[in-house]
């Protein structure tokens, strides 16, 4: 399976994720914001970072970038893709999910390992978790604050398109501690914590039983993966 | 350049202007030069200076750029070597950064630098700029940065104008780094009221390169193109030359000129991005990036360390304010600019790469063989000087030096004379020890270092609150590097020579505690002014005392910084040299951490204790004393001890270690504690009677040269027989008990404390004073 | 050369979590009178020559579609410089 | 209840790279008519009851010294509702 990782200006964890697909056996494929390219891949993942510096809106100037066309469109015909962080940011900016990202409620730029519990594992990026499971991935950011009005609030709820919530603290002031969300055919998710950096023992956030040892977050590569063998 | 219709075009001073009108009065001094460094240019030119000559000396003659006060004894570093010191080393002090092998074709690159006074008049811009100049340091060898730490100094922590420095120097820091993709791996944070007016602000960058990939900054082979990359050029920094322009440039002048620069740390990462892929495809002869002194640094420093001529049209120049004159342009500190000297065939690939990534780029001009560094401005010469003058040759100063009246009853008010606690006044042990886990200098920086990202990159194997930060180089082998730094005022300050060799050891201490091999050395020298006599005097003995102890250890300083003139009003800070070491490690899957995992291991003192109280966070925390001599130096104990360590890590024995350092075994063992929350059961009696101390010396003594590590209890016998084997003091003194929330630090017949008591007095100081840690 | 201001705020009913956190310094230096503070953008486009129907069609696409997220922001103002109405 | 309007922009003389990124993203849309953008902020705030004299004191006060870092910034202008002049 060929995952493609987007790099925009500005992007930081691109390499990160190119090594998590590597990881989890797929072959990472480098794609390029000005192009007008997939390369032919099966997935796609936006990664994290300060795209253009997140000046103007964090992912706003990303989401109008030649390549999103193409994301967009593969989007729309089913492709996955993954916005992590940054990437999250693109997705709504380019309204592929609804809903915005604004400014931290603590107004500082947050790192910590984080809990989440897996809210849908049906999307084809959370098929691998059990329902329900709760799992730490790092999270960093500065603009992680999940806002929509209550009318999308409320349809977001009642479909179960909320994929990941926020556990023991909400580190951002996100609405109903939502992490991140799906859209309704379940290909598209994005969410604010770092799957990527929780996929290699000793680089990972803390484990249960030793430093730094957190897998959580080869689940999300590896649904993607068992999902195109399986198709 | 386009030149639009508005802007007027400046007849700035020419040469033959200067020759014409010798007569011309200068601003000289108010540009910071002294009557004698005016002479001086005047005889090395043999007429009075261009205005644009006149920005150039004087910016580059700057105690700053010019290293002017610090040069003699700086030498010292170079000639206090052994053959092993020069065996790793690639390249030595001088270049932008020193280049060490670390082996399998790898090398890195590190420098710590200060960027103090900026950071006290606009903290956030000042501290986010230091680390952008910092970074272009390494990039500009070649290397890729692959990380950062921050030495950082405020004021005391209850003081009014304190909050507002630390928000925006850690905002500052931790935005420009998060943004470039660099993790932030450790660094300090120190409270102290000498700090008050004057913060320092240090930041260190690391880079990694393969051999074949270094750099350096010449402009060798004439008729190669010079090229300004990077950001647009503006009037940052330069207040000063508004003076210049105002010589010059008689009415309808520019109008201020802002002292404070302005980082974009996303221009920045893209300019390292669009380096590494100018390195990758061989497109650069010599490279240099654009820090204090701008484009007179980097024109000059090309210049004289290639074949010594460069011929430049400095309109060419990409401006954000079309205002600027020559002078200013000539001394702007713009940030995110690097300038390249490119062979002419390969000029359109290099314009192709800085054009993919967005990159402004204009060629100046080209490098001769003329001797003269050449600037002209719309076809009319304005600069015409041999660039060694400039650049290295610059005025030498051997200021003058005296004993401090003050230090010898300093010393003599020693803190052995002070209040201790009876070993059977256990309530009032347990108090101080809690009061010293709580002071501002030993609490959780939490508060800081949440705010920075140790995960980007991926290669993080080590990080705060870990005693150093420790990347991975190569994913293959596990190959890596690890990096501690420290610095104690209050030592230096009682005796600069042991204080500077103290900072040594104990980061030297820090990057052995992890398993790795220490092997180089940088510092960011803090003092106070230079004309002082008595701050000459602390500055020429931390020198003496830092490079004879590197000699010692055969660790050799590859590069770092000075800044002088922390001061307010007349009160000079502490010195302050801060030392950081790098250490290698072949596969970082071996490294330690500085706290226990499990229960049931022993846990061992290393190294002796002595009574050795003066200039201890004791004192300072429970009397508000600093007097006497700081503990004592004992670099062949140091280096044993690091010997032991390596190799047991390499034969997997020791499972954790800690240094043990400002508040001494009493706060070694709670942050061991606190590490994974597992807890301890400790025996002090053994020591102190081995040892001859009291409960409370055992407890707060900073002796150096010791560390506490755990060993499996399968072990023991091998790893006794390590120590003994060489020569390290070693002393069960405890097990390791269980984790959750019943654990606990008990110090039988002493006192004991629960894990979450510890976590609870730890994490509460700086919430308190700067709002809550982000994210819990 | 002529100056246009764009001035995008928050949406009324989504959260202003700079502009709560601006009202909290306000409190805590005693000025209570202020009940509420949003925070928004200000914008200064900067065009070469005049300002034709072209540019202010553009103005107000860009200021719609790039300045602002409809999604969460609203466009409250456009000025052009007097005398360009 | 009353809103005043207070607008702060980054000093002309400094860089500003949130103007500066948003000029590209223009440029890149191809609308390169606009040759320099700055971005500054836009700040509502509500206050109870009348604007008084110790009101206007009190805007001018914290425009200035919260509401901006006059290292950086300047107060480019402060607007009262309509008839509050
Ligand atoms: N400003 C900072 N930036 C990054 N890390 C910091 C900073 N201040 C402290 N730390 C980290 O917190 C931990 C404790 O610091 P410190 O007590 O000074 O360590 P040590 O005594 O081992 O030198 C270390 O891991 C250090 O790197
Ligand atoms: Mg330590």
């Amino acid at each position: 399976m060929r995952i493609g990782v987007v790099t925009f200006p500005g992007s930081l964890d691109d390499k990160d994720a190119q090594r998590a697909v590597s990881i989890v056996g797929a072959e990472p494929v480098a794609l390029w914001h000005a192009d007008h390219d997939l390369k032919g891949v099966d997935a796609i993942i936006l990664p994290g970072g300060f795209s253009y510096g997140d000046y103007l809106r964090a992912g706003a100037i990303a989401a109008i970038s030649p390549i999103m066309r193409e994301v967009i469109e593969a989007a729309n015909a089913g492709m996955p893709v993954l916005g992590i962080c940054n990437g999250f940011q693109v997705l709504v900016e380019s309204h592929l999910l609804p809903g915005g990202l604004i400014r931290n409620d603590c107004q500082q730029f947050v790192r910590r390992d984080q809990r989440i519990r897996v809210e849908n594992n049906t999307t084809a990026w959370t098929s691998d978790f059990a329902a329900g499971q709760e799992i730490t991935i790092p999270l960093k950011n500065a603009d992680g604050g999940y806002i929509a009005n209550a009318e999308t609030l409320k349809r977001l709820e009642g479909e179960g398109l909320v994929a990941f919530r926020y556990l023991d603290v909400n580190p951002n002031g996100s609405l109903n501690d939502i992490a991140g969300i799906t859209n309704e055919r379940g290909n598209v998710v994005g969410l604010m914590p770092h799957p990527e950096h929780a996929v290699e023992l000793g680089f990972g956030p803390q484990g249960a039983e030793r430093m730094r040892s957190g897998l959580d977050g080869l689940p999300f590569f590896t649904s993607v993966v068992s999902q195109f063998v399986n198709a | 350049m386009t030149e639009s219709a508005e802007t007027p075009v400046h007849h700035p001073d020419t040469v033959a202007n200067a020759i014409a009108t010798p007569e011309r009065v200068q601003p000289y001094d108010a540009l910071g030069l002294k009557p004698n460094e005016y002479e001086e240019i005047k005889k090395l030119l043999g007429r009075r200076p261009t205005s644009g000559e006149l920005a150039m000396y004087s910016v580059m003659w700057s105690e700053h750029c010019s290293y002017k006060s610090s040069k003699i004894y700086l030498r010292q570093f170079g000639k206090k070597v052994t053959p092993k010191m020069n065996e790793k080393l690639m390249v030595g002090m001088g270049e932008n950064a020193g280049v060490v092998d670390i082996g399998e074709g790898w090398a890195v690159t590190f420098k710590v630098e200060s960027h103090n006074h900026p950071s006290y008049i606009e903290p956030f811009q000042g501290a986010a700029t230091g680390v952008g100049g910092i970074v272009r340091d390494i990039i500009s060898m070649g290397a890729r940065p692959v990380a950062v730490m921050d030495q950082l100094r405020f004021g005391k922590i209850d003081e009014a104008d304190t909050a507002r420095v630390v928000h925006g120097v850690v905002s500052g820091i931790s935005s420009y780094s998060n943004c470039l993709g660099l993790p932030n791996i450790g660094g300090e944070t120190i409270f102290d009221p000498v700090y008050q007016a004057n913060p320092l602000v240090n930041a260190l960058a690391v880079g990694v390169l393969k051999h074949e990939d270094l750099h350096l900054a010449n402009a060798s082979g004439a008729g190669n193109k010079v090229v300004l990359f990077g950001a647009r050029t503006g009037g940052d920094g330069i207040g000063g030359a508004s003076i210049l322009a105002s010589d010059t440039f008689a009415e309808g002048g520019p109008t201020k000129r802002p002292s404070v620069q302005v980082g974009d740390p996303f221009a920045e990462k893209v300019l390292i991005e669009c380096c590494m892929e100018l390195y990758q495809q061989d497109l650069v002869e010599g490279i240099q990036d654009l820090g204090a002194a701008g484009i007179s640094c980097a024109t000059s420093e090309l210049a004289s360390n290639g074949d010594g001529g460069m011929f430049i049209e400095l309109d060419g120049v990409l401006l954000r304010d079309p205002s600027l004159t020559p002078e200013e342009i000539l001394m702007s500190e713009s940030q995110e600019r690097m300038m390249a000297v490119v062979e002419p065939s390969k000029l359109d690939a290099f314009l192709e790469v800085t054009k993919k990534w967005d990159v402004e780029t204009s060629v100046l001009g080209e490098v001769t063989d003329t001797g003269r560094l050449i600037i002209n401005w719309h076809g009319e010469e304005i600069v015409n000087v041999d660039p060694r003058t400039v650049a290295i040759d610059g005025p030498v100063y051997e200021r003058p030096v005296s004993y401090p009246a003050w230090i010898d009853a300093l010393q003599a008010d020693s803190a052995s004379t002070l209040a201790r606690p009876a070993d059977s006044d256990t309530a009032a042990l347990r108090e101080q020890f809690l009061k010293l886990l709580g002071s501002p200098n030993l609490a959780d920086k939490s508060w800081v270092t949440n705010q920075y990202d140790y995960y980007v990159l991926g290669n993080t194997a080590l990080s705060f609150p870990d005693d150093a930060g420790m990347i991975r180089v190569d994913e293959e082998s596990g190959l890596g590097f690890s990096i501690a730094t420290d610095a104690n005022g209050r030592y230096c300050q009682l005796d600069p020579y042991a204080g500077a060799q103290l900072a040594l050891a104990e980061a030297y201490r820090n990057v052995a505690a992890t398993g790795a091999v220490p092997t180089a050395v940088t510092d960011c020298l803090n003092f106070g002014s230079p004309e002082n006599p008595e701050v000459m005097w602390q500055f020429s003995q931390a020198v003496e005392g830092l490079s004879d102890a590197c000699q010692t250890l055969e660790i050799p300083v590859t590069g770092g910084n000075v800044s002088f003139y922390n001061q307010t009003g007349d009160v000079p800070i502490f010195p302050t040299p801060v030392v950081g070491v790098l250490g290698i490690i072949d596969d970082v899957a071996r490294r330690i951490p500085s706290g226990w995992q499990d229960a049931g291991e022993h846990l061992y003192l290393l190294g002796v204790t002595r009574e050795e109280l003066d200039g201890s966070t004791w004192a300072d925390v429970v009397h508000g004393h600093l007097g006497g001599r700081p503990p004592a130096v004992d670099l062949a104990a140091e280096r044993d001890l690091a010997e032991l360590i390596h190799a047991g890590a390499q034969e997997s024995l020791i499972s954790a270690a800690h240094d043990l350092s400002e508040g001494g075994l009493g706060q070694a063992l709670a942050e061991g504690v606190m590490r994974f929350g597992v807890g301890a059961r400790v025996w002090l009696a053994e020591l102190m009677q081995r040892d001859g101390v009291d409960a409370a010396t055992a407890l707060f003594s900073e002796s150096t040269a010791r560390m506490l590590v755990a060993v499996s209890h399968e072990d023991e016998v091998k790893f006794k027989g390590l120590c003994e084997g060489r020569g390290v003091p070693v002393l069960r003194i405890g097990v390791t008990t269980g984790a959750g929330e019943s654990a606990e630090l008990e110090l039988q017949d002493l006192f004991t404390a629960s894990v979450d008591d510890l976590r609870r007095t730890n994490r509460a100081t700086l919430p308190e004073y700067f709002g809550p840690v982000v994210g819990g | 050369m002529p100056t246009i201001v764009v001035e995008v705020m928050p949406k009324a009913e989504l959260l202003d979590p700079q502009g709560k956190a601006t009202k909290g310094a306000l409190s805590r230096l005693g000025k209570s009178e202020f009940t509420d503070v949003r925070l928004g953008k200000r914008f200064e486009l900067t065009v070469e020559g005049p300002i034709t129907d072209q540019v202010r069609a553009d103005v107000a696409e860009i200021a719609e579609h790039v300045l602002s997220n409809s999604v969460i922001e609203d466009v409250v103002a456009i000025h052009y410089p007097e005398g360009e109405k």
